[in-house]
């Protein structure tokens, strides 16, 4: 069922920014692996609280990748409070589409994005419930 | 880029024999079969030919016992609503696995919509239904049994002559969804002791869309497609004469050497899964070790996801398939492997490649060539590989 | 011999281009549309595309409105069943014409065995169903009207446009089996205005064993076929890729110059008509004089039996069809025409020829120069000729 | 769905006995309009109790003109009674068989010929149920 546009598969092929910070200032996981996918991203933030540095990991369908690894690349530079403004819409657009089944990918970057500031600015964010699998239904 | 197709139990490449045979049927001999004219005596004589062709490969006693359909899902459909809605005042139990395909479980659900009780019997970690466990399943109101011969998953073969035995002592009808079976394995309805089983041509080198429903003579079942009187009044609509003659072809030539085929494509299939044993760790063979199919190899390779698995190998020119519900938009991993014991993570994480007589020792190097690497390259990427 | 092939409405050759456009997606384009891999991408692809085309050719807003089935059976099955189930709890009351498809008919007579209640409306001499007739038996719960387009055997052309209007005033359902309509005339669901609609690609030269249900968005109807995902949920089985391809050009190439070919092909019908009223005494036509399909001609030819005319006129090259019971082997004679008043005995000496694109001025007196004597020789042998 | 023998087929192109016999010993009529066949025998009774002469009219399908005409043929020169014995079973492995479907009109034409030996004899046939066809079915 999967058609994804040339700007996913690109970042698919080729993701950007893939790794861990050894010394991050903030981690953000979300997902589950028995739902498919689990991203986790890590940040370093500087003086002007501006995102500095920016990795991923990811366990998920190309989409999950490709999501990932353009919403490292849209935050990178940007400020916290920019960088938090960052919305699921705004992740799809940047990679022109995506299939409607796996628009639920998209929230989860930038998700594990919000919960990589929030660790950095020590705020507590409630655990989901990861008994059900959150994705759309296609 | 060259390709390689190991998809082949989603569908195959029309066998190019096939393709000719079918060829006059649309623009020559484009007759109907039911038309009394010379015109409709061509299509009737190539759709009894067809016919004679199927009933050889299943060993069926009589052609007229074959009923051609649109394919499996029909043919599951017609045979499982078809026989509950005859027999239903006798009683409305249905045994079947937790492992069919969805052409009979959503089929089966559906009944369970209508007021029908199905029992769906758990299967061990090879994939395999207990003939004891139907036994036990059976109540006085059971009235049909509707189990795999082999799975399109993991490719495991059941002992449906063993579970028939059962159906027969308490006068069970019994129903077998023979999809990926037929044309890969030697497959006779006699030896099986089935009443109805379902064939699919596009599993074996005929083109999609055709199907068959074998019946055997005095099964009780409420036709599905109603209207004219074709098919012995058993499936109403114009013949598709150009599919039926490529499903007879097909059927002729799966028929040939079809044990010499088999050893080949099992070997194959061996070196797969051997070489990729070999070659990659933590990962699980899914599926039983020898009563499987000869083209079937399934994989559980954990830490990853079976969707970036497959896009990977695309890219690198093979096609294969996931048991991952990523794959097809769904929210669960396959049902199949959870209901063998898999972990949902480990189920999201499979491969599977499927032969057919098409595939080479070169395809098989090519495989085991690329794959280590699409693992390593996504594992490195994966946020739960070297965590525990 | 050269043979000319009059059974048009029975079902049509297929267009070499409609082949010719098939042709890789049996052997080269062989992916199932619902893998992940690029095999699999082009098959979509194509499907794709063809489901455009089929949405063209009846105007649909939205290409998700056409749902490919095995044909017009399966197509009226859907429809008839799916709404029936969906709506029983609404209520149980159908109404449909006397003069349908046995694709509908039957259905109908199915659901009237579970439970249903349906109302068969009588038409005019001429085979038309009267909107008066439809607006009188509509009842509380009535769920569904489903008349026919056109019919297969007179021709007859259906106000559906009003009927459509009265079953909106009423807020119900309504299906038409356009199967002879489509690729004939020019066929639009709005100007219609049917919630449902059934064509059959074999009757405007695409292969048989492919046809698609239209289904407007909004419509409450449940699924024919359960299994797989495919179809958007709504018909479950491996997509039938080089059928539907076939289908999707049938269609675009219906649509060109569809007037002018419908023009033509009429005033072939005239000709014949005309001839054979010239030609032949005793002798009605059958069905509506105009609002009749382009290629339609069914007489009533007194004294004589169908089955024997098919056969001298096969003898003599000409394929045709006849109302007469005895070329299917059933005991009543057409009820279409018994419906339009026929008696029996007349029904029996019905003959149909039915035209397309590929007939010719030649064929047409080809069948003008043979069919006088067929007939004066059948009533030279019949006991009841110049007895009154 | 009619296959017809080769014998089917000459004996509908070439039906042998057509006609009537203005001054027969003995007629026979069979079937009824509305069910598609009606089938007239006319024969000649010679002093030996022997069929000199019959011929037949029929309005039906192939097959019922076929048997009409090979019955014809089956008891020209007969006996009355051996043509009496006739039977259906007869008449169509005369033909080469008959499609299932068919083997209402082998009836037919037996029956026919019975009922003009009949009226030779002066036996009342009884009228059989018109109202309903009698073929078989399919
Ligand atoms: C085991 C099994 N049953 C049924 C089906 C359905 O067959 P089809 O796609 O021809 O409807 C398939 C394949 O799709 C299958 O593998
Ligand atoms: C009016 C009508 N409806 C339905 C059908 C059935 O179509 P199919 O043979 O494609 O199932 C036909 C033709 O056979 C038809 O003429």
């Amino acid at each position: 069922m999967m058609d994804y546009s040339d700007k996913v598969m690109d970042h698919f092929e080729n993701p950007r920014n893939v790794g861990e910070i050894e010394d991050a200032d903030g981690v953000g996981q979300v997902g589950n692996p028995s739902c498919g996918d689990i991203m986790k991203m890590y940040i370093k933030v500087d003086d002007d609280n501006k995102i500095s540095d920016v990795k991923f990991k990811t366990f998920g369908c190309g989409a999950a990748i490709a999501t990932s690894s353009i919403t490292t690349e849209l935050v990178k530079g940007k400020t916290l409070d920019e960088a938090k403004e960052l919305s699921n819409q705004a992740v799809a657009e940047a990679l022109g589409g995506l299939p409607d089944v796996k628009m639920h990918c998209s929230n989860l970057a930038a998700d594990a994005l919000r919960k990589a500031i929030n660790n950095y600015l020590g705020i507590e964010t409630e655990e989901e419930d990861d008994f059900h699998c959150h994705h759309q239904h296609g | 880029m060259e390709r390689i197709y190991m998809d082949n139990a989603a569908t195959t490449a029309t066998d190019p024999t096939v393709l000719e045979e079918m060829k006059p049927y649309f623009t020559e001999v484009y007759g109907n079969p039911s038309s009394f004219h010379s015109f409709g005596r061509e299509a009737r004589d190539a759709v009894r030919e067809a016919r004679d062709k199927v009933a050889d490969l299943i060993s069926a006693d009589d052609a007229k016992e074959i009923v051609f359909t649109s394919g499996g899902t029909e043919s599951d459909n017609y045979a499982i609503k078809g026989v509950a809605e005859e027999l239903k005042d006798k009683g409305k139990h249905i045994i079947t696995s937790s492992i069919e395909h969805h052409a009979v479980l959503h089929t089966c659900e559906y009944l369970e919509d209508k007021g029908f009780d199905v029992t769906y019997l758990p299967v061990d970690e090879d994939g395999l239904v207990d003939p004891a466990d139907v036994k036990d399943a059976i109540r006085e109101d059971t009235i049909l049994i509707t189990i795999m011969l082999a799975n399109n998953e993991v490719g495991t073969i059941q002992p449906i002559s063993e579970i028939s035995e059962i159906a027969q002592e308490n006068d069970i009808t019994i129903h077998t969804d023979a999809v990926q079976a037929v044309g890969s394995i030697p497959v006779d309805v006699n030896e099986l002791n089935v009443d109805l089983l379902s064939l699919s041509g596009h599993k074996f080198h005929s083109p999609k869309g055709i199907g068959a429903l074998y019946i055997r003579q005095g099964t009780r079942i409420e036709k599905y497609l109603h209207g004219g009187a074709q098919e012995r009044g058993r499936r109403a609509t114009t013949e598709n004469v150009a599919g039926i003659v490529g499903l007879g072809k097909a059927a002729q030539i799966a028929g040939q050497n079809l044990e010499e085929k088999q050893a080949k494509i099992t070997q194959l299939r061996d070196k797969l899964i051997d070489g990729i044993l070999e070659e990659i760790d933590e990962i699980k063979l899914n599926g039983h070790r020898t009563k499987r199919l000869p083209g079937n190899v399934n994989f559980s390779i954990r830490y990853i996801e079976g969707e970036s698995i497959l896009m990977k190998l695309d890219l690198a020119g093979i096609a294969a398939s996931s048991g991952s519900a990523c794959t097809s938009g769904s929210l669960e991993a396959s049902h199949v492997l959870l209901a063998m014991g898999l972990s949902a993570e480990v189920a999201h994480g499979s491969l599977r490649l499927s032969l057919s007589k098409y595939n080479t020792e070169e395809d098989i190097d090519k495989v085991l060539n690329v794959l280590p690497e699409v693992v390593s390259d996504l594992r490195a990427m994966s946020p739960i590989y070297n965590q525990d």
